[in-house]
């Protein structure tokens, strides 16, 4: 019996830093949700309406990047070090990373928060999608495009690490937590390039004042260009934990490690070229091009709909090794006491239900029915919103014990958790969903119009709003208890012998029946560039041939006086 | 107990995204159900949940005994 | 590599049923005649919009037989017309509705219908429906705009025929 | 986790029965969802953009 603090104190370390990380963004981005409820619905609204944006900035900033991404990155370093049975090669190289990442954070944060509180000139209230001409201090853009090459330093540090068991074991497969890690970040290699470009060529420049204007068209398609993607990234840990610990942790084996590797291979040839979806309704963009769009993104569906099978196939596997009988009667024979296991399984259960509203999303007339509207909201409460963050809460009751060596306070308190998110987000995303078919707009502080009302389908829209509130508040009180949970652990005295050995499920049929080919990544890249390139170069050549590299214009937004705009803002005064 | 407690719990919690959207299809085959109809379906529901877990197995016989999770 | 004899079946299902939301996608874009809004108008100057002869007077428009076109701006945090006056049509008509941003990005949708578009500074979003009955609508930006945002708002009314009377006629 | 294990079942002995029951109902839900969200939800409603009839 060894933990992973055990036999890899260094790489721990850093891992429990990133959860913090996590964690700290975890607390805020939950209660400025709560705030949002609150405020959308007029129950309480404890800040004036524009500032309403600014929360809404933060709370998915802090939730969708931060959180997210410092977890998975704890995770996989978790992931990589376990299945290589190594270290990482240089642990100052893996400080190196989360500090860049902590760094360009912290930057980011001075005008988000700035732009709440008065006296300061500085803000970012932008949303996460950041759509010039809306524009933000360039802090903001500094700080995001230093996180994103943290990340790139962080994905470097685990090839650099997979190299080095490599010319140890030159014969060896690729253990699939590892094969995971790193086609995720090839992955993310080739998707965050659309943003780091849009950021740093051009919104930077232009929020310093160097560029006068940039074509919104353009910074909006390369943000989707990594805004569909982004969600795999997140995704694709859950997928793995999914995959190699849920398994584990219901009592059985995983039942098919090389359908895992050809899921895996599937995401990274097909999850960057989908983008467009999300501009079906953009005007500037030929009809042809969304459908391709839309083609690549119901295939995307396939690695999804195998991971379903898959992984109920494990968890089946253990139940049945549990003394589970009958058709559904192996159900019962489930660990449902213990939240690692409950909460991952709900969180899958809600992937399940956010597949449904995808597919509507994925089809392309179909979107002028949700196009942002509260539905597209309803939905990704439950894919990043559950499937991930609920995983992710989940495996903490596994993780934390394993990289800090404590157990955890109360187990029970930790069932109640999940289950407490579950039946929240049941109720919020719901109401978000019915609101959203009857037109009611997602990012918007005041829903109440004067010159119209919405109806839905049935029911009452104060119905709806009290739906959004309960599940809201559920929602808030869960993560209140995850922390508090991981806090007093975290109090507590060390015990390494009452917890489990660090390790993850062995495979029904393991990586010796998949064919080779399976792990020659160099050719699946070369692959998923190409796909990028078919499909993206002719829709942005078009755009910049329509609208100019720097477009054709519209006005920043806000026109706020400090020293680096002033040269922009002298322009635009010649202009007036 | 038919089934262990933890799965109760998580039996109670997955009948309510069904209880919720039985209203869904209620409005869709013309019937308009409240939202106090749909509390009380709820109710009774998760009552007869629970009711089925606590009753003793062996006065049901013939059924096989699923394992304590 | 064995692949079990049931995840084969759901791998086929898996395929069926993605081969049937395309196919229901094309039969909307084919069968049904749903257009997209795509590429079809030209780039336009947003700081020149009162040099354009379709958005320096935003308006209703006759332009066929029963069929209408309507020019937008949507700014922050307006529409013109829409927001200041309804956008007035008459029952039973084909409208066509030509929307462009003089700042920053905005959406024109109608809430409980299908009309729903981005608009884009530079772009021209058009967008043609059929209206039926007379009937009252709102109009909504769906897009966050700015500090305003939710204020945004404006009034789209199908009349009777005999109470509908262009700007241009009064 | 081992002294939970009532019995150990390897691959050739494993089909995933319950797997198949739940993923079929599943089948059907997202079949009959997808039909009725897309033909009577939206194709359903009023306003809906068409080509330009020249």
């Amino acid at each position: 019996m060894t933990t992973y603090i055990e036999r890899f104190p260094a790489e721990a370390r850093v891992i429990r830093s990133t959860f913090f990380t996590a964690f700290i963004a975890l607390g805020i981005g939950a209660l400025f949700g709560l705030l949002q409820v609150l405020h959308r619905t007029d129950v309480h609204r404890l800040v004036d309406s524009a500032d309403y944006y600014h929360i809404l900035t933060i709370h998915g900033v802090l939730l969708a990047l931060t959180f997210t991404i410092f977890f998975l990155a704890g995770v996989f370093t978790w992931g990589l070090t376990t299945s290589l049975d190594r270290g990482v090669v240089d642990v100052r190289f893996t400080w190196a990373w989360y500090g860049l990442m902590v760094g360009g954070t912290a930057l980011a944060a001075i005008p988000m928060f700035g732009g709440l509180i008065d006296g300061i000139d500085m803000s970012a209230g932008v949303l996460f999608t950041f759509y010039a001409p809306l524009q933000a201090h360039p802090l903001f853009y500094l700080g995001l495009a230093l996180f994103i090459i943290g990340t790139w330093l962080a994905g470097a540090d685990w090839i650099w690490t997979y190299l080095a068991w490599r010319r140890e074991n030159p014969d060896e497969r690729i253990p699939l937590p590892t094969f995971m890690v790193l086609t995720t970040t090839l992955f993310w290699y080739l998707s965050s390039l659309g943003v780091a470009i849009a950021v740093v060529v051009f919104l930077l420049p232009w929020s310093l004042g160097l560029l006068e204007q940039v074509n919104p068209l353009l910074t909006r398609t390369l943000f989707w260009y990594f805004g569909h993607p982004v969600v795999y990234f997140w995704l694709m840990p859950t997928y793995m934990l999914w995959y190699v610990l849920l398994p584990k942790v219901a009592g059985g084996k995983l039942f098919s490690d090389p359908l895992a590797r050809v899921v895996f291979v599937l995401f990274l040839l097909l999850s960057t070229p989908t983008g467009i979806h999300h501009q079906y309704l953009d005007p500037g963009i030929a009809e042809g091009f969304k459908f391709i769009a839309m083609t690549n993104t119901m295939f995307l569906l396939l690695p999804s709909l195998l991971t379903a099978f898959t992984v109920v196939a494990s968890v089946e596997h253990g139940a049945r090794q549990r003394g589970g009988t009958g058709y559904l009667g192996w159900l019962g024979a489930l660990p449902w006491r213990d939240p690692v296991f409950t909460g991952m399984a709900l969180a899958g259960l809600m992937f399940a239900a956010a597949g449904f509203s995808g597919m509507v999303n994925a089809g392309m007339n179909i979107n002028y029915l949700v196009h942002n509207t509260f539905w597209i909201v309803g939905h990704f409460h439950l894919t990043v919103g559950t499937a991930v963050a609920l995983t992710f809460m989940a495996v903490t009751y596994w993780l934390l014990p394993q990289i800090t060596g404590k157990p955890i306070w109360s187990r029970s308190v930790g069932l109640a958790q999940v289950v407490t998110w579950f039946v929240g987000m049941t109720l919020m995303s719901n109401a978000m969903h019915r609101g959203g078919l009857s037109g009611v707009p997602r990012r918007t502080a005041e829903p109440q119009y004067e010159n119209f009302d919405f109806t839905p389908a049935f029911g009452t829209m104060a119905e709806l709003d009290a739906g959004v509130v309960i599940g809201g508040s559920l929602l808030f009180l869960s993560a209140v208890l995850f922390l508090g949970n991981v806090f007093v652990s975290l109090t507590g005295g060390k015990d390494l012998t009452s917890i489990p050995e660090n390790a993850y499920a062995e495979a029904l049929s393991g990586a010796e029946d998949g064919p080779l080919i399976l792990d020659n990544l160099k050719l699946w890249l070369v692959i998923a560039v190409l796909l990028v390139v078919l499909t993206y170069a002719l829709p942005i050549g078009a755009i910049i041939d329509r609208g100019g590299l720097l477009g054709p214009g519209g006005s920043p937004y806000p026109l706020v006086v400090e020293s680096g705009r002033a040269i922009s803002i002298g322009l635009g005064e010649v202009v007036a | 107990m038919r089934i262990s407690p933890g799965a109760l719990l998580v039996l109670i919690a997955v009948s309510i995204p069904f209880i919720v959207q039985s209203r869904t299809v209620a409005a869709f085959i013309g019937l308009d159900m409240s939202v106090w109809q749909m509390i009380a379906l709820g109710t009774v529901t998760i009552s007869a949940i629970i009711l089925w877990a606590v009753w003793p197995e062996k006065w049901l016989p013939g059924r096989p005994k699923l394992e304590e999770g | 590599m064995n692949i079990h004899a049931y995840e084969k079946l759901w791998l086929a299902a898996s395929l069926v049923l993605i081969v049937l939301f395309i196919g229901s996608v094309t039969y909307g874009a084919v069968g049904a005649g749903i257009a997209m809004v795509d590429d079809a108008e030209g780039v336009i100057d947003p700081d020149a919009l009162d040099e354009d002869d379709r958005f320096a007077d935003p308006r209703v428009e006759e332009v066929g037989e029963n069929e209408y076109e309507v020019y937008v701006v949507a700014g922050q945090f307006f529409f013109d017309p829409g927001t200041f006056e309804p956008i007035e049509v008459p029952e039973h008509s084909q409208v066509t509705f030509y929307v462009t941003s003089p700042d920053v990005i905005h959406s024109f949708s109608i809430p409980g219908t299908n009309a729903n578009t981005m608009v884009i500074p530079g772009e021209v979003a058009s967008m043609t429906v059929e209206v039926g009955d007379p009937q009252e609508y709102g109009i909504v930006c769906n897009e966050f705009c700015g500090g305003g945002h939710h204020d945004m708002e404006g009034e789209f009314h199908v009349v009777p025929e005999d109470e509908f009377t262009l700007e241009a006629d009064e | 986790m081992t002294e939970e294990l009532h019995r150990e079942i390897g691959h050739d002995e494993y089909n995933p029965v319950g797997t198949l029951v739940l993923i079929a109902l599943y089948f059907l839900v997202l079949l009959l969802l997808w039909l009725f969200v897309y033909f009577i939800e939206f194709l359903g409603r009023d306003l809906t953009v068409v080509g330009v009839v020249i």
